[in-house]
């Protein structure tokens, strides 16, 4: 076991009609500890009125994504160690391009209402999750199982994007990555969708997404192989015209 | 695709930007690092002095291909500019009357750029003659 | 029960030039972005400056003499270099998207930068000799 | 005749399920939550989709719930569920001792298995321990805990029912004689206190269910029982896999996205409100786990967290039946308008609300039959996007 540490949270707070402002909790923690539990302990045993969100803790659920000491990070698989040191501060945000309903728990409606209208698939066939990383070798029982996709559809990618700061109708990178997980091929209305003002072109290989991203998707290297794509589609349909 | 939620969602599709305007920029920057490097090299290295002299600019506008390089150049550079800047200024979120404007603004600035360059360029090349 | 602070905005467009906390990818952006507006902003003034050339001998040899100025040469060198660094990191976004170096884009970017850097060096010294 | 009002204590499996059926009944329905939606067990819940199997030879009640439930949340709401089966496997002699009473346990709770030799299941799970002796395959699955409760209460929502999240019931409104009209809150948004009445109230908070009843002068008997649980980085199998003896510490993996879930171990407590993940369970899932998966040695510990299951408490710890109960508190406490439900697991959600939902119409003598089995779940995105 290691040493514990003591450390400064300074925690994002803002309540509905009031002015955004610090709160500073000194914590001991053990190194090792992830920062959704310090913030956790601070609720438990220090300020019942921090509203933070979270659920799974271990990167299944994408709600507790904050920005950490300036950072996106999914606070319950962050360790301590690797964020601040003994007598350090943690800093904890809000995600950014996102209202915030209380502190540090933001609405994350607009993501989900883009995932759901462009029909990003939550659930997929194996082989198609793995895509990015496929096992060494396949199982022919491989193909008929079915999982979960990479995205856990937790919004750091939209946080650290800076493209999405300013437009706010920008898919932005988790949505623009779950188009190219289901191609484009034979969807004239989905080419529509990214082949304009807010779609692939609105990224601008900034790589942030794949940057913070803590869940395999690599946001960034999608966007870039959906606008191959889309350019691929683009001159089928010149050369192709019914 | 119906809307019938609280939150903004995917708007019908905004033809801001697209496929044909995005290769226009994205062709001619590289053309542009090409022709720069040659332009740079023949400016510095190629001429012994570095056309530091009004005569020196005159004499090395005569090779027909210095214009022509030249008055290519000036298109790409425009087009990247001007379009590169309209990318950036689509960031921001125009309304759509402000941005028929702008297109029209851009057009327009950038053709008389154009226009004007290569009156210079062939105003140049006629006064060594 | 929501922020108007948080939202996307227009108004957030300084967020661009934020480097806090940003990884490799984001400070490329950061550079593009800068070096793009100072070269358009450049380029349409050295138009304007050329139609001296259009005046005559005399107008362009005084204006030339009014360039060597180390200030100006100094300046000259800045627009050499955000060219430079303009133009390399264009080809990193030109070669991503199109699928080439996608995973090794950071030290595409380091190795163009550290050309950019040799480049640039090279001109300001010669600039600064001529 | 106006709707009937509820109030609903607690957003987690139960909350969100029974908002689902009472709306579906014609509810108004109102979920308060002191946090956000599943923040605490049920999002924290290893998200094994029980095929009963675990339960068979003990808790039969628990094993037949699980498998109509199991069978039903595949239809209802596909969309979160990895439906991959599992696997029962024999390490040693003593695992192979229980596979008699194991088999008999899941034919008498119809339990579809199927026995494996260890050449084919190595085939099915080349990463499983190979010096395994026999194997079951199972009708087990996984789901993802959060988005599970988000899809009831996407579609109760859709339904007309409201979730105020980040509220805080801070005491229950007695009518003096008695009885539970309505909750004080607090909302933490805007730290403002509200008052809402409802003709019932219904606690759903779980393992925090003996606070909110003693709020009226109530108990119930839950004793909370936390469990640690280990994520590794790697997903080595397909399937769920169990080990085939009496349920104990670390004897599931779970595969979950990209990583394994080890769990679990059982301890008692005293605060609910944070419970501390102890470094010596987490080593023990690593070696108990690794007893199933060799592999997980090598691999990287992704998260390490803990869940406070609410069992009710007639026997203690493993013992205790992992069946789910409902309080009429009028019959316990002569208290009436509050309705307690705590106990079971995440798979028997539905059920729970089922019966809960059944309780409170029969105290205020509604014919309204439960319709939750046939009504196809909405996106859990809907969750979000939907007006509250």
């Amino acid at each position: 076991m290691s040493e514990n540490w003591n450390i400064t949270l300074k925690v994002s707070r803002q309540k509905e009609g009031e002015k955004p402002h610090f709160d500073e909790f000194k914590i001991e923690v053990d190194p090792d500890e992830y920062v959704l539990d310090a913030v956790e302990r601070v609720w438990a045993f220090m300020d019942r009125t921090v509203c933070f969100r979270h659920a799974c803790h271990h990167s299944t659920c994408g709600a507790c994504g904050m920005r950490v000491n300036n950072v996106e990070k999914l606070t319950c698989i962050t360790y301590i160690r690797d964020v601040t040191h003994d007598g350090g501060v943690l800093k904890l945000e809000p995600l950014r391009n996102f209202p915030i309903i209380s502190d540090l728990a933001v609405d994350m409606g607009s993501l989900y209402n883009r995932l759901e209208t462009v029909g990003v698939r939550a659930i997929l066939p194996a082989p198609e999750a793995e895509i990015e990383n496929p096992p060494a070798t396949w199982d022919s029982a491989d193909q008929q199982y079915i999982r979960l996709a990479d995205c856990i559809e937790c919004g750091l990618c939209i946080s650290a994007c800076p493209s999405a700061a300013t437009s706010s109708e920008y898919l932005g990178p988790a949505v623009l990555a779950g188009v190219q997980a289901n191609g484009i091929k034979g969807n004239p209305e989905m080419l529509n969708i990214v082949d304009a003002e807010d779609g692939v072109w609105r990224c601008h290989s900034a790589f942030e997404c794949t940057a913070v991203c803590p869940s395999y998707v690599d946001p960034a290297r999608r966007i870039m192989n959906l606008r191959t794509q889309v350019i691929k589609e683009r001159f089928t349909r010149l050369f192709h015209k019914a | 695709m119906t809307q019938t939620t609280a939150f903004p969602s995917v708007s019908a599709p905004k033809s801001g930007e697209n496929t044909w305007l995005w290769l226009l920029k994205i062709i001619t920057g590289p053309l542009l690092v090409i022709l720069l490097a040659i332009h740079f090299i023949v400016n510095h290295y190629i001429s012994e002095t570095g056309l530091l002299t009004y005569s020196e600019v005159v004499a090395y506008y005569q090779n027909p291909i210095i214009p022509i390089m030249e008055i290519l150049f000036l298109a790409s550079v425009v087009t990247h500019s001007l379009s590169g800047l309209r990318g950036i200024i689509l960031d921001l979120k125009p309304a759509r009357h402000v941005l028929k404007i702008l297109d029209w603004v851009l057009v327009i600035f950038g053709v008389s750029a154009v226009v004007y360059g290569v009156w210079l360029a062939l105003t140049i090349a006629s006064k060594g003659v | 029960m929501e922020n108007q602070r948080n939202r996307p905005s227009p108004s957030k467009f300084w967020t661009w030039f934020n480097p806090i906390g940003r990884e490799t990818g984001g400070w490329a952006f950061i550079l593009n972005r800068v070096t793009a507006l100072g070269l358009v902003f450049y380029l349409y003034i050295h138009l304007l400056v050329l139609s001296q050339l259009a005046m005559g001998p005399q107008a362009y040899d005084n204006f030339l003499a009014l360039m060597s100025n180390p200030m100006i040469i100094f300046g000259e060198v800045l627009v050499v270099a955000a060219g430079i660094i303009h133009g390399l990191n264009g080809i990193r976004i030109v070669l991503t998207t199109f699928g080439v170096g996608v995973t090794r884009q950071k030290q595409l970017f380091y190795g163009l930068m550290a050309v950019a850097l040799i480049a640039a060096f090279v001109f300001a010294f010669r600039m600064f000799t001529a | 005749m106006s709707k009937p009002q509820a109030i609903i204590v607690g957003a987690g499996f139960t909350g969100a399920a029974t908002a689902h059926d009472l709306a579906l009944r014609g509810f108004d329905v109102t979920v308060i939550e002191r946090g956000d939606i599943c923040n605490g067990t049920s999002g924290r819940t290893h998200g094994l989709l029980h095929c009963g199997g675990r339960y068979a030879v003990k808790d039969q009640e628990s094993a037949i719930e699980c498998i109509d439930e199991n069978i039903l949340l595949r239809k209802i709401v596909p969309q979160v569920i990895e439906p991959n089966g599992g696997l029962f496997i024999a390490l040693n002699e003593s695992d192979l001792q229980y596979r008699d009473v194991f088999i008999q346990g899941c034919e008498a709770c119809h339990i579809p298995l199927e026995e494996l030799t260890p050449e084919q299941a190595l085939r099915l799970e080349p990463n499983i321990n190979p010096k395994l002796l026999t194997a079951f395959l199972i009708p087990d699955g996984t789901f993802d805990p959060l988005r599970l409760a988000l899809s009831f209460a996407a579609t109760a929502k859709k339904n007309g029912a409201k979730f105020r999240i980040f509220t805080e019931a801070t005491s229950l409104i007695l009518d003096g004689k008695g009885g539970v009209i309505g909750v004080n809150i607090l909302d933490r948004a805007s730290n403002k206190p509200y008052e809402l009445r409802a003709d019932i109230v219904v606690n759903a908070t779980g393992a925090w269910a003996g606070e909110i009843a003693e709020m009226a002068g109530a108990s119930v008997p839950v004793k909370p029982t936390p469990g640690v649980m280990v994520a590794y980085d790697q997903r080595f199998v397909q399937r769920a896999i169990n080990r085939l003896n009496t349920p104990g510490d670390g004897d599931i993996v779970l595969p979950q996205r990209r990583m394994v879930v080890v769990g679990t171990t059982s301890f008692e407590i005293d605060d609910l409100d944070y419970v501390p993940v102890l470094e010596d369970h987490v080593k023990l899932m690593l070696e108990r786990g690794a007893e199933l998966i060799p592999g997980i040695r090598n691999a990287r510990v992704r998260g390490k967290y803990m869940a406070t299951r609410p069992l009710i408490s007639s026997g203690s710890g493993r013992s205790a039946a992992r069946t789910f109960k409902c309080y009429d508190h009028k019959e316990t406490h002569n208290i009436d308008g509050l309705v307690t439900i705590t106990g079971g697991k995440a798979t028997t959600l539905r059920a729970m609300a089922e019966g809960t939902a059944d309780m409170v119409c029969k105290k205020l003598g509604l014919n309204a039959p439960c319709t939750t089995k046939d009504v196809l779940l909405l996106s859990y995105r809907q969750y979000y996007s939907l007006p509250n």
